[in-house]
């Protein structure tokens, strides 16, 4: 298929009348995946949850397998085959472990048992209500929950954060499983920068609202100068 | 210790955090400075005296019911206690007064009042030390129990209380031993007046005090608050006891102004139109007890002078265009449309 | 048990979807009054009009839901309560205009009115019959909200909407749907009431009190905590009136006060 | 001389599972001591029930000393016990700036004060405003918290607990959520600190953990599995299987060596 | 002259009902007699009495005199709304006639109230006396809503049975106004007793139809156990709704939409015509119609002169009618109503609707609780 996964054209978002997002182009292809890097507040988030349709969009259209989803409701974005884990994991409090991956299940090869096995951890906690969860398995829990959607691409903020390090290795490996006997495409902001460029052959860096960078992972790693450049803090 | 050890790491400061620094404190100091506009109630309150010399018994109402909105304002704004009991407070307050006079035969104005916030600042401080434990549905429906159960209590001792049919002949003394109340409740207006003011300063001082700080604190989040060592119950018991007692004086007005009461005034009722007066003004900036509670109560005694029957529906009105459009209350209208305003002026 | 079918209602909408829902006993009204008008007006036969009188305020209330109450789910409590109590009034000025101030019954078939031998004792033959309606009202809200996982997805929608769309569900009509039922059967409890609590306008605020005490008592959003809750209060009603008529009104009062107490968010409330 | 914080033989279950078994630690003055271990370890458990958020169901707490276990944890925190959460928890709707001086106010008893105007004290915003310099916040002093990215509201996490003049501070995940490249500030301001204050720090972030801290403990299935320095801890094999892991491993030596 | 009369009337709320029945029977007066009072006219101030808390009360009585300047204030349905504005009645001495409002002692708070309604004993007592004596009851329950007017009318009827030789076995308080009107454990109650008669006070809004609904549910009729009240428990307006539960039940009354006099006939005939078929005036609509009727009287008497106080008392002392409910007068000594009092019993008409049928009647009824000095009533002017 020459088409791409998902495409950002030109867009244009933020929050209200502020614009956070200038001018982003994008382009992934099935089975890629791709790393978000960035300092602080430079609009990471924002562009993941453009995607999802959580901000404003004032420009630009975004089109996921031929289909320009740009308008449509956040849930619609869903059953085209989006899959999100938020920055702040956002499990629902009031549902159980079990709940909150049922409630998102749709079919496919991701089960409430093949979760388990990627978390088997999450399985001991199967009863436990979401705000009964340690921070490291919530982090968990959304991701579970947004494979469980079987999606065809997924969003993921910072999913490594607060997990143990076996765990983030672990999920470095599903997630390049995934990608290449899965066929998933995955775009995975993340903070620690040296996990996100050897999560993925090609990464992006933003700052204040535009992408700065777009290429090889293989580069910014051999070149730290200029990943310092990138996104080391502008003022200090 | 440790701050100095900050400001050694930080020795050298640009001039744009300096500036920064300042334009801070200086927010910070200056907040609780008084603003001219806040003259603007009392201007308007002195003003309906002459304006409306017949109306003066109503206008006492109203003075008592933004007297009895700013006690709730205090929890309710500011501490986040959402409460459908106050009306407990209320009549305690009233019902001080009105037994004084009945039974004990005291009729002496001001010494009943102070008795009334005493004894109501009293139930506040038992109950909340038991009731302010729990939040939520569970508070709302333990005050509207609590508030019940002395209702029952008192109409089954209607022989004390005489029930619904209320304390009759009550005898107010003369204000100061000079001052009757008039028909035309002229000095009730006055006295009430006055008192409210009183009741604004010490409401206004405390919101803007370290102590108001900490209520906020507890509203936004409560588990932070313990964890910087917030002594969290005995701050809300605190404020719920104040705002008690500030019932209790609006419910002693109530009963001295109009000479009378009844078991009525613990009604639920009184309770949720309270609440519904402080929100329709807008909660937790001082000044939406005033306006909630002086829209509320004129319209609803001009409604129903046009239709004795079908006011409500005015008021119901009111009150889903309000929630529509004004979502911070009518104040937080007010406050859009100054800055409406201003920005207008600006470009 | 009249109690129970209406606090069911807004334990959906109050409990379940987090809306401070002080209208609904105007929906219940609505149901009342449409049922009135049914039987007597119409001619329709009094069980029938109970079913009609439920589907019609039900889909009656969608409106209401997407111009009004939708955009308060972020809102706080407190502009629900507004809102709501805004809407009650308006109901009650609406219903005195259109029917009258005065209380209004409906023609029961004959097969409800009198009493039936169960045995032990004779019971009042309405009574039998709104408990077995209740009965099978449970059974059918039980299947759909336990069995099915449309319960959870109300509750996720309610902890956090936007996420909640971001795992794919429909909140606007999950919610709408949810809302048409509460009222739904609001209405239904409604009809059932007039026999028993008569029907005047102020039915709207009324008895709120008494909603609302069995809702927390048994624990928002929980079917079975509304159910037993409902249960409780009203045989500690029945029973302390039997019994100690002097002090009536005492009873589910303290009983309020002690469940609450005890457990603060009623008998089958997630703490 | 007595131990800062001493925690004996502390168990918490909740139902079936036993979160804490039977742990102790001891932080000496001036410590700085990491824990590590698992998801769902309990480690932010064992912080609750320090704080006092959690009652043990065994065990004691002592601060300094003194037995805190039946204290509140408003009580603790006048004692000089300050924490930061795991997941924030912040005024949302007050400025920064206001977040800063009601944790000076609460903590100096300023806060029972009624009548004084609460801008009225010159000490308590200079020094608000200092703990935000040195976390580089300044310039959102009067912004409301919750319009900050969420790196930025970690921050004032983490000045808050500074600002309780702490003499025992326990940091869970401070540096979660914030970009490695800002991370180091943490660091800055903690090594800053008061060498007497004793600090515990929860991480998952080798680099941190290893840079900071001079003892680790780790926790596994709510044990003290092991103890050491990190060095020790770093040439353990067990540690490696069950936490570290090949890549946080070489990053442990990394940071170390 | 312009004559200014105030109404208070409760016309929203819980009880609106209640101020809809006495509304309707003074428009009827006030839209009928217009012409007799020629050359004057008369304007009529309606104002929301409010809820039965008396606070809304005093402040709407103190603007009708002070802002609207009016010469007489008519109505109010509530007692405490009544005692509430005693004082300022006394003050600004502007005469009040009561319509509804029953509790006993009311009148004696100022010389400037009269009553043309009742008072809880003008039931409550006849139909004591009635039910040892004519009906054979030699013990009796009662039942009452718990508010001033439902211990009123209850004592009332207990000292008119026990001098007559009953014997009151039990007294049930039945929750307050604003409770479910849930009767039935009361009523199991009163069935485990076996009393000879169950006498019931409620007031007469929703109240009134629940109580004939646990009547016949709970199977009292069965037991034998005779319903008798006052007319609150069957008042006219409510009567076609209640089923025939209620047929057997027997009250004491001042009026009924049924009673056999030309007034009465009038009257009824007038409100049909007015307010349709299906409306019926109630006790309370014929009470409001006769305060229209003494209103009228005092202006014809005084010449459209309504400003001195004494005078208008003067002349509603010695009022007297042939109105709907038949002899009626207010006696000067206590400014109380005196009128015949009917014993009721309810009935299913020829053409299938219930109504009432005229058991017996007792002539010139007085206040009792004030001739025999009981409680307040004993007290004060
Ligand atoms: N809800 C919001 N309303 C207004 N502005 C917002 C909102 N959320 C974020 N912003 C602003 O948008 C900008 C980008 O924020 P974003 O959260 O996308 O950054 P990020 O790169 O993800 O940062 P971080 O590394 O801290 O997660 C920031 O300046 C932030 O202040
Ligand atoms: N209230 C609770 N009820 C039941 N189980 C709970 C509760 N709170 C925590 N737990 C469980 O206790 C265990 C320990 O949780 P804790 O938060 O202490 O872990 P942690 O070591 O901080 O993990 P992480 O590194 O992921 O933050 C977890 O398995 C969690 O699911
Ligand atoms: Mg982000
Ligand atoms: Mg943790």
């Amino acid at each position: 298929m020459a088409e791409s996964a998902l495409e950002l054209d030109n867009v244009r978002a933020g929050y209200g009348e502020t614009v956070v997002l200038e001018d982003i182009r994008l382009k992934i292809a099935p089975g890629e995946t791709l790393s978000v890097i960035g300092r602080n507040g430079v609009g990471k988030s924002t562009l993941l949850a453009t995607i999802m349709g959580h901000t404003t969009l004032h420009g630009g259209r975004i089109v996921l397998q031929g289909k320009d989803i740009s308008r449509l409701a956040t849930y619609r974005r869903v059953a085209a085959g989006l899959g999100y884990v938020p920055q702040e994991r956002e499990i629902f409090p009031s549902l159980t472990v079990r709940e909150n991956l049922e409630v998102a299940a749709r079919p496919g090869r991701w089960t409430v048992k093949t979760v388990f096995e990627l978390f088997p951890r999450l399985s001991e906690r199967i009863t436990n209500m979401g705000n009964q969860l340690s921070g490291g398995e919530q982090q968990m829990l959304a991701i579970g929950r947004a494979l469980i959607g079987n999606p065809s691409v997924v969003l993921m903020d910072e999913p490594s954060e607060g997990l143990a390090p076996v765990i983030v290795e672990e999920l470095a490996r599903a997630i390049k499983r995934l990608t290449q006997d899965g066929g998933l495409t995955t775009i995975v902001v993340e903070q620690n920068s040296r996990l996100a460029l050897s999560l993925s052959p090609r990464a992006i860096v933003m700052d204040r609202g535009h992408v700065i960078y777009d290429g090889a992972s293989e580069t910014l790693r051999n070149d730290p100068a200029k990943l310092e450049q990138l996104i080391g803090v502008a003022k200090a | 210790m440790a701050v100095s050890d900050i400001q050694t790491a930080a020795p050298v400061r640009d001039a744009s955090t300096t500036a920064a620094r300042i334009r801070a404190a200086d927010f910070v100091v200056k907040r609780h400075y008084l603003r001219w506009w806040e003259a603007l109630p009392w201007l308007l309150i002195i003003a309906a005296y002459f304006v409306f010399p017949d109306r003066l018994t109503f206008g006492t109402q109203v003075l008592i019911g933004i007297m009895f909105a700013l006690s709730l304002d205090l929890i309710l704004g500011y501490a986040g206690i959402v409460t459908l009991g106050h009306a407990l407070f209320f009549g305690i307050g009233a019902y001080t007064v009105a037994l004084l006079t009945a039974r004990w035969n005291w009729g002496e104005p001001i010494s009943a009042m102070l008795l009334a916030i005493v004894l109501s600042a009293a139930a506040g401080l038992v109950s909340g030390w038991f009731l302010l434990r729990y939040r939520g549905l569970t508070l709302l429906m333990l005050t509207l129990a609590a508030a019940i159960l002395v209702q029952e209590a008192g109409n089954y001792r209607s022989d004390i209380t005489g029930g619904y049919d209320g304390v009759p002949g009550m005898e107010i003394w003369k204000l100061f031993g000079v001052f009757e109340n008039d028909l035309y409740g002229r000095t009730y207006y006055v006295y009430v007046g006055v008192l409210l003011f009183i009741v604004w300063y010490v409401v206004r001082r405390i919101v803007y005090s370290p102590y108001g700080a900490a209520l906020t604190g507890i509203r936004e989040n409560v588990r932070r608050m313990h964890a910087i060592g917030s002594p969290v119950h005995r701050r809300l018991v605190t404020a719920y006891t104040l705002a008690a007692g500030l019932a209790g004086m609006a419910g002693a007005l109530f009963a001295q102004s109009t000479a009378y009461t009844t078991l009525g005034v613990f009604d639920f009722d009184n309770s949720a139109k309270v609440m519904v007066m402080l929100i329709l003004g807008g909660t937790g900036r001082l000044y939406g007890a005033f306006i909630g509670a002086a829209v509320y109560l004129v319209l609803e005694d001009n409604l129903s002078k046009l239709s004795p029957t079908f006011w409500q529906f005015g008021i119901g009105l009111l009150l889903v265009l309000t929630v529509l459009f004004a979502r911070r209350g009518l104040l937080g209208l007010l406050e859009d449309a100054i800055k409406l305003f201003r920005r207008g002026g600006n470009a | 048990m009249v109690l129970f079918i209406i606090s069911v209602g807004l334990s959906i909408t109050m409990g379940l979807m987090g809306f401070v829902n002080l209208a609904h006993g105007a929906f219940a009204m609505a149901g009342g009054y449409l049922v009135v008008t049914l039987t007597r007006s119409w001619g329709v036969p009094f069980l029938p009009s109970l079913l009609i009188a439920a589907v019609v305020v039900g889909v009656a209330s969608i409106p209401f839901e997407r111009l009004l109450y939708s955009r308060l789910y972020k809102a706080t409590e407190l502009d629900q309560v507004l809102l709501t109590i805004g809407l009650a009034f308006m109901a009650i000025a609406s219903y005195t205009y259109f029917y009258g101030p005065s209380p209004l019954t409906v023609p029961l078939p004959s097969f409800l009115t009198g009493q039936i031998d169960i045995g032990v004792r004779t019971v009042p033959t309405y009574r039998a019959f709104t408990i077995v309606v209740g009965a099978v009202l449970i059974a059918l809200l039980w299947y759909g909200f336990e069995r099915t996982n449309i319960g959870a997805k109300i509750r996720a929608a309610v902890d956090n909407r936007r996420m909640a769309q971001s795992v794919g569900i429909n909140v606007d009509r999950l919610f709408t749907l949810t809302f048409a039922l509460g009222s739904g059967l609001a209405a239904f409890g409604g009809g059932l009431a007039i026999q028993t609590f008569g029907l005047t306008p102020s039915f709207a605020v009324l008895y709120l009190v008494f909603f609302l005490i069995i809702v927390s008592v048994g624990g928002l959003g929980s079917l079975k905590g509304t159910l037993i809750a409902s249960i409780l209060l009203g045989v500690f009603d029945i029973g302390g009136k039997y019994l100690y008529s002097d002090a009536g009104g005492f009873f589910i009062y303290v009983l309020t006060v002690l469940v609450l107490l005890i457990k603060p968010a009623g008998l089958y409330g997630r703490e | 001389m007595t131990a800062a914080l001493q925690v004996e033989k502390l168990n918490r279950s909740f139902g079936a599972l036993a979160v804490t078994r039977d742990v102790d630690l001891t932080l000496e003055r001036g410590a700085r001591h990491a824990l590590i271990g698992p998801n769902g370890a309990g480690k932010t458990t064992l912080v609750n029930l320090i704080t006092g958020v959690l009652r043990p169901q065994s065990g004691r707490v002592l601060l300094n000393g003194d037995d805190v276990t039946q204290t509140s944890q408003a009580a603790r925190a006048r004692r000089g016990l300050a924490r930061t959460f795991q997941i924030n928890q912040l005024f949302r709707g007050l400025t920064v700036l206001e977040n800063l001086t009601m944790t000076i106010g609460e903590r100096d008893g300023e806060c029972n004060n009624l009548w004084r105007a609460a801008g009225a004290k010159p000490s308590i915003i200079e020094e608000a405003l200092d703990h935000l310099e040195s976390l580089r916040l300044v310039d959102d002093a009067l912004r409301l918290v919750r319009e900050l990215p969420y790196g930025r509201q970690r921050l004032v996490e983490i000045a808050i607990a500074l600002a309780q003049k702490p003499r025992v501070l326990l940091l869970d995940e401070p540096a979660a959520g914030v970009p490695s490249s800002e991370s180091h500030l943490i660091l800055d301001v903690v090594a800053a600190l008061d060498p007497d204050i004793a600090v515990l720090i929860i991480e998952h972030d080798m680099d941190v953990v290893f840079r900071f801290a001079k003892e680790i403990t780790v926790l596994v299935q709510g044990a003290v599995f092991t103890h050491g320095t990190p060095q020790q801890i770093m040439a353990d094999e067990q540690v490696r299987a069950v936490y570290l892991g090949e890549e946080g491993h070489k990053v442990a030596g990394a940071a170390h060596g | 002259a312009n004559v200014k009369i105030g109404i208070m009337l409760p016309f929203s709320g819980v009880n609106a009902d209640l101020g809809d029945a006495n509304i309707k029977g003074m428009d009827l007066y006030l839209k009928l007699h217009a012409k007799d009072i020629a050359p004057h006219t008369i304007e009529v101030i309606k104002r929301d009495e409010g809820p039965p808390s008396g606070a809304a009360a005093k402040t709407v009585a103190t603007e009708l005199i002070t802002n609207d300047k009016v010469k007489m204030i008519v109505g109010v349905v509530f007692s405490p709304s009544a005692i509430a504005m005693a004082p300022v009645i006394t003050q600004a001495k502007v005469p009040l006639l009561i319509s509804n409002a029953g509790t006993a002692w009311i009148t004696n708070l100022s010389p400037y109230i009269a009553r043309v309604s009742f008072s809880m004993w003008h039931d409550g007592y006849p139909m004591g006396t009635y039910a040892a004596k004519d009906l054979k009851c030699k013990t009796a329950a009662m039942g009452y809503t718990d508010f001033p007017p439902g211990k009123d009318s209850t004592e009332a009827f207990k000292t008119g049975f026990e001098k007559a030789g009953g014997q009151v076995i039990d007294a049930i308080p039945m929750g307050n106004p604003a409770q479910v009107p849930d009767m039935t454990p009361f009523f199991q109650r009163v069935k485990d007793k076996k009393p000879d008669c169950f006498y019931v006070f409620i007031p007469s809004g929703s109240h009134a139809s629940a109580v004939v609904k646990a009547y016949g549910e709970v199977g009292l009729k069965q037991a034998g156990i005779k319903l008798i009240g006052p007319k609150d428990v069957v008042p006219d307006t409510k009567l076609q709704d209640m089923g025939d539960a209620a047929i057997g039940t027997i009250v004491m009354s001042n009026y009924a939409a049924d009673l056999d006099n030309a007034p009465n006939k009038e009257f009824v005939k007038a409100w049909h015509e007015a307010y349709g078929a299906n409306s019926n005036p109630d006790f309370m609509s014929a009470a409001a119609w006769d305060a229209m009727a003494a209103t009228f009287a005092v202006i014809k008497k005084l010449d459209g002169n309504l400003d001195d106080p004494e005078k208008v008392m003067a002349a509603l002392k010695g009022w007297s009618t042939d109105g709907p409910r038949g002899k009626v007068s207010i006696d000067p000594e206590t400014r109380d109503v005196v009128n015949d009092e009917w014993a009721l019993e309810v009935i299913k008409k020829p053409d299938g609707k219930l109504g009432t049928k005229v058991l017996g009647s007792i002539k010139g009824v007085k206040d009792e609780c004030k001739e025999l000095k009981v409680g307040r009533c004993g007290q004060g002017k």
